[in-house]
């Protein structure tokens, strides 16, 4: 099993959602988070004051999914999260180990 | 001297309009001051009715934000559904020129009546209504966060409608704890002083609010398994000081509006209510400071709050030291009370309504009749307090009628409480209570995060028709 | 009813003013009764002003996060603008002495004029500005979330310039709408009423919101690709619940000052509009409870107001129990009327401005056609209601006002808003809409967290000079 | 003219009321204009107390949220230790019948005195504390975030006590910046005018800001080791308007109040009021817009309230050109001195309290002697202002006031926070002001999340008796 | 090492936190999240229009533990977690190849 | 490829974020969590009753690299984090097993 853990603007987010159900997975987490990257900031004022707006919202979404999965998984999350213009985000794959469904105790492929 | 008698006249006058005059009567042409006795009550109620944005604010802030729309609705509509019972009901049973000393009947929605001088119908109702609503809402706090919507609306409806009028009948509405026309009780030797409702208003509230807390049980998670109360963070210190900033502005409605007049000791009355706001707001402090080590700051404003609750009976009897001493008494009585309540009767009130306006209500009630000194006009004497040479008498009245209302509104709301709770039932869902009040007993959360109901860009982009894409496209050239 | 005939005379007496009197004449000296009735106008003049909170924030409370400085900005700057542009240009349209029953002139910047009782040019001023600033505002709300600030900005001023006032003109001005001399419509074969303004100010507020909405098309996201509303959550219900009752009693301001006079109808108003508001309340949360199963608070929200619009026309015409009745309809009406705008028309009104203001300020001047009883010194007579035996001139009346009204706003507003599109562009971009207009606009987010603008320690303590660290630490020598 | 003198009169006649009447005296029978007067002012007086939450709004919406519990508090402690201070002490040092020019004394405790007509000696006290606590409060912003809890209690003590109250005494008090019997200034050719403030308040304020600020240095972080100033975002802007609508507000019973009679020219000088804040917003907003491309919302806000400081001094002898004009030069004012106090003295204001109170409050002053007109009863003559021919005489007396105060506070107050400083210490640790002062100054955040301070499920049940299991469940087999 | 993801019901939190001390298991971060999974959400309206609640709240916990204790510490949460209603959430376990301790520097276990 | 997940002061952010620009590692995602470990926390009263404050707020950083550059950008971390005070947070270090930028599709290093 695989982590998938993508990074993609806050609007995009049900786009992913719905290509991921479309290809059967439904489970995730979904997390509020801030990014920096090439995208860049912008300097706005605040009483006169000049500052950075370095940090961009994005959500980050994290899946686990079976093996034979991950690279549809990864490759709908890509074609739903893209707009073409910078600061789209990323997508990552780590490894799992085990998974455990807290409600069952079931393990695995089952437990996702 | 003239208008400290008013007061007493206005509440006859106010029944005498009720009863109305002989037909044929020579229609009374208002004076200037008749129209200015009326706008300052007027106005003085408009503040009375901003402090139910107080309260709103002061419990939402002590509560939790799962729960914020609910409790604030709750506060919105026992308002609005008092108002109409207050209306349809309350009124006539607290002021009806018929029935008797304990419950009053006639006059029903403010049927017209002629003009005598004094405060007219309107004017009347539009002050006492606001009052009513005061108390009402006040419950609304101690039972936060895991009450039934629509149970509380009814028990809302029932309190203005019935038992805070029947209250105020004994009391203001001339009945059984005030005066004969010789001036001495009815059926104590002295009559009751309450100017502005320690007792009618504000431990009616309390009492209500503590049966309410009580037949809820606490919210869940509130006492460990041996007992012990755990902290249940209020989740907005903002809302909680501006609602008591605005409590406070309130009360110089609240108690110099009380005069039912306009003359000069209106000025007197709210010197007195500030001096000992200041002073709860202080003692209140320095006692919670002491005893936890920090200023709590929601403690301080239960604080400034008991100081205005403790001298809302006697601000129209007290001296300006009296009333700082009366005052700071109530900030200290706060704190502990809360404590008492809190970890001793294992009560769970969330924003310590129970104490500021039951127990400060009591002990404001009960101050009179250690230092009253000046005739508020329901005293019919000066230096009626024990200190002032005064006896007993005036203790002894204020405590009965202390113990009365703390008796009839307990058994009454206590048996309301109770039918509610075994036929509509009282309390949420432990399920609902986790989730929060909010999303399920409205359909939408009370803070929404924008983030998160993000759409897809193929929905947004979908729902421009062509010519509203054109449209955008040529604004963004323009751009 | 010397006072009812006053509202009338303090108009007429508002433009002697302004005409001037023949040079020479005696200087009048106010009596106390003419003081009164200046203060009270003027305190009702703060209290509508107050409603300004009101409306930022439910509208803030009622949109998204990323735009409530934005949205709260606009209703700031449409109060500032809308005071100066009343000052230069409204206020001689609407009340100028010169000019014709359909437009104002002359009595330009306040013009310094002799007093002869009543109300003065700047009690007169203060009343009214405090009104054209509560028409202009409504819009805000309908096209929130997506409007450009500048264009806004350029609207509120078109707006309080020019268009409102030539609707008060038309009416409280003296204009067609009015009665002649004999107390006949000029136009009409019986003259207008309007007390409060349901039409004057709230109609003309709310259809200024749907053609605003209408031009700018929705939100981004707000319809599906088949054209299915989505709901997009207002980001907190604790604003929208404070502005509401803000508005509230701000309402006591607005209805009883249009009496214009300190005088015992002001409490008439008073109560039939609270009773109005609390029917409302109870029956737009009533209908958006049976309607989608639960009682949504910022429809029950908009079930007050709802109330409080619909009674402003008929404050002063209307017995209590027509009040309650008006204003319950009010608030089924407005649950409808959103589903209708939101459904139906496909206009994008996040905070349901239309509804509460074009369509409920239109039911109210209807509703005085109907239920007209007393009257209100617009109406010249009593039982001027279709149900009191007034036959239809009334009604037929109140209804080309509601029409003439409609189409001079949604027309002159429709050019303004077109205007602005085709120049300077009415809206963000679609990147701006979706990041949030508070920092593209503004140059920073409404709510700023902490954490995230955490600075790093190294630039903490380099910002602070030797002398400073020295004091640091003497300080936490102490500490 | 009548009531223009009167105003004179009250403060004189205030006095008279200290002093006391010969014994025996005929009691005076208060006319109703006499009861309209005090209950004028005390309405006006609960206006001003309202602004109590507009500052508590401004200065919490401008700073971080980890401090928000924190400002708040202070701002609502600073008013309940005033309201003690000013009555223990400073009204007598203000108002006092004995001493002399520069310190009151006499007539402690608001002891009682005979009523002669105008207001009574409570009436004024009301107005008169609602105002130091004005000035006291303005300081807790310019020192937000870094200030302990005790030193800032401590100082707002002293300076409502004494500091303060000695500036009243220089002026209103009759001290010797104010006129002789002659109608000359006792010290000055002609005597100083400050109709409601700008100087006598709100300068007082705003230069013990710069003291507080300047010595307790700026927040961490806020300047980088090259001494470049960082933007340190406030937190929550809808506070930050929902506060300067609520100055806005209170600010009509601020200038109209303090006519201290009810007359017709209270609502003149609440329209160059109104005029003035609109004036002040737009430029502002212009300035802030033209000199950093955005429309900022906070110095918007800042825009208005110069607006309103600048005109506090003149409200009363200004024409509504003039109070445009001198509204608007404030909104310019505030943005270019706020740049200059934080890139140039470097001194750290969060929310701009110095420019706003004490840059404003010092050019509202000065343009009495530019612009004055009309006489307010402090000029004492029509036309002083310089641009109407009244020479220099006028201008000298306000810059020699705005002197006399700057330098008076700068080094009283000065000294006050330095000695604060060097013994209880006037600024947390580095370590609490990184965390924030609420959790760490009063025990618990000011918001606080409802998620993380879950319970467990175990915890949960265990709290609940059999006997309240057996009613959940009671209840579940209902819902 | 092994790093530990759990997601858990909210107010469970305090229960997982508890039963890992015990275990020995001090340091762990928590993070607010929302889910999607089998729990599904439910259809509320807002201002008369239906809306899909299907994103709830979640909290993830995240705990970096020695090899050894990894079932155990897994046992532990799923046990404290678990109240056998749909929605429980799920734990998983990555590996994890280095761990520092900031303030000291220390590596590897030593760092936990 | 790696993550590098850094738990950290809120205050040390900017710190950290320059300290990587420099190793000309640009993009990051951030999260703020709240932590528990040997800082403990401290007690508190509301309302005069006691409670524990035990979840310290932090902030976490997340960074894919690439693996030359992981004990490089670990250690300007830890050196640009550290106070030296109890709490200062931990680093640790996952596989990565796939990468992909969303707006090219890029794969693997180029995604970086
Ligand atoms: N090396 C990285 N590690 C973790 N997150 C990253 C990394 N690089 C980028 N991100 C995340 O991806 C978002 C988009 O990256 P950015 O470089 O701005 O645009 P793009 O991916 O289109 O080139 C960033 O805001 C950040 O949250
Ligand atoms: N495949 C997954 N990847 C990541 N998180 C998941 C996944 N499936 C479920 N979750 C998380 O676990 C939570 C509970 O899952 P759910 O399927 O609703 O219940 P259960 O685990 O009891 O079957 C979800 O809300 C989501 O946060
Ligand atoms: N085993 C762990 N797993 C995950 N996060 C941890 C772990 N131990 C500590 N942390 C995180 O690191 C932060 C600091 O750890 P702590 O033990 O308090 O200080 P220090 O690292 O200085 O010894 C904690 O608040 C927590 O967020």
């Amino acid at each position: 099993m695989k982590l998938i853990t993508a990074i993609v603007k806050p609007f995009k987010v049900d786009d992913v959602k719905s290509a991921l159900k479309e290809a059967g997975v439904v489970g995730l987490t979904v997390t509020e988070v801030k990014g920096v990257g090439r995208q860049g900031g912008h300097t706005e004022t605040y009483r006169g004051t000049e500052y950075q707006v370095d940090l961009v919202p994005k959500v980050k979404l994290e899946v686990v999914v079976d093996d034979p999965v991950v690279d549809t998984a990864v490759d709908l999350i890509v074609a739903a999260a893209a707009s073409g213009k910078i600061g789209d985000g990323k997508v990552w794959v780590t490894p799992v180990e085990a998974v455990v469904r807290i409600r069952t105790g079931e393990q695995g492929v089952d437990a996702i | 001297m003239r208008r400290r008698l008013i007061t007493g006249a206005v509440v006859a006058g106010g029944l005498l309009l009720i009863l109305g005059s002989p037909a044929g009567a020579q229609e009374y042409e208002p004076t200037t001051q008749d129209i200015l006795d009326n706008l300052w009550v007027f106005i003085a109620g408009i503040l009375v009715l901003f402090m139910q944005a107080g309260f709103a604010l002061v419990e939402a802030g002590l509560t939790r934000g799962k729960n914020v729309a609910n409790i604030m609705m709750k506060n919105l509509m026992d308002c609005m559904a008092g108002v109409l019972a207050f209306f349809l009901i309350g009124f006539t049973i607290a002021y009806g020129p018929d029935g008797n000393d304990i419950f009053g009947l006639g006059g029903w929605f403010l049927a017209d009546q002629p003009y005598e001088g004094g405060l007219t119908l309107h004017t009347n109702f539009f002050f006492q209504v606001a009052f009513a609503a005061t108390a009402a809402t006040i419950v609304s706090g101690a039972m936060a966060e895991r009450t039934k919507f629509k149970s509380y609306f009814l028990y809302s409806f029932v309190i203005t409608a019935l038992i805070y009028p029947m209250v105020v009948r004994w009391t203001w509405g001339g009945g059984w704890l005030g005066a004969d026309e010789d001036g001495t009780g009815k059926v104590l030797s002295v009559p009751f002083s309450d100017f502005a409702g320690s007792t009618i208003v504000h431990s009616v509230g309390g009492w209500a609010a503590l049966m309410g807390a009580l037949i809820l049980g606490p919210r869940l998670g509130k006492y460990t398994k041996d007992g012990k109360p755990r902290a249940i963070l209020g989740h907005s210190i903002p809302l909680v000081l501006l609602g008591t900033l605005i409590l406070f502005i309130g009360w110089f409605g609240f108690n110099p509006g009380s005069e039912l007049a306009a003359d000069l000791l209106v000025q007197d009355i709210a010197v007195v209510t500030l001096l000992s706001a200041a002073a709860g707001g202080l003692t209140g402090m320095a006692t919670i400071w002491i005893r936890s080590g920090k200023p709590d700051v929601g403690m301080t404003c239960n604080g400034v709050l008991a100081g205005l609750v403790s001298i809302t009976a006697g601000c129209g009897a007290l001296y300006n030291w009296a009333g700082i001493l009366v005052g700071a008494i109530g900030g200290v009585l706060v704190v502990f009370s809360v404590e008492f309540f809190e970890k001793v009767v294992k009560v769970d009130d969330p924003v310590g309504a129970i104490s500021v306006h039951g127990v400060c209500g009591a002990w404001g009630t009960l101050a009179i009749g250690l230092f009253a000194a000046k005739d508020d006009a329901f005293l019919g004497r000066e230096d009626a307090g024990l200190f002032y040479g005064g006896g007993f008498d005036q203790l002894v009245t204020q405590a009965v009628m202390v113990l009365a209302v703390f008796v009839f509104v307990t058994v009454t709301t206590g048996a309301l409480f109770l039918a509610i709770k075994y036929t509509i039932g009282l309390r949420v869902t432990p399920e609902e209570e986790l989730e929060g009040l909010d999303v399920l007993e409205h359909g939408s959360p009370g803070y929404a995060g924008d983030t998160l109901s993000g759409l897809g860009m193929d929905e947004l982009t979908a729902s421009m028709s062509t010519k509203e894409l054109d449209r955008l496209v040529g604004e963004k050239a323009e751009a």
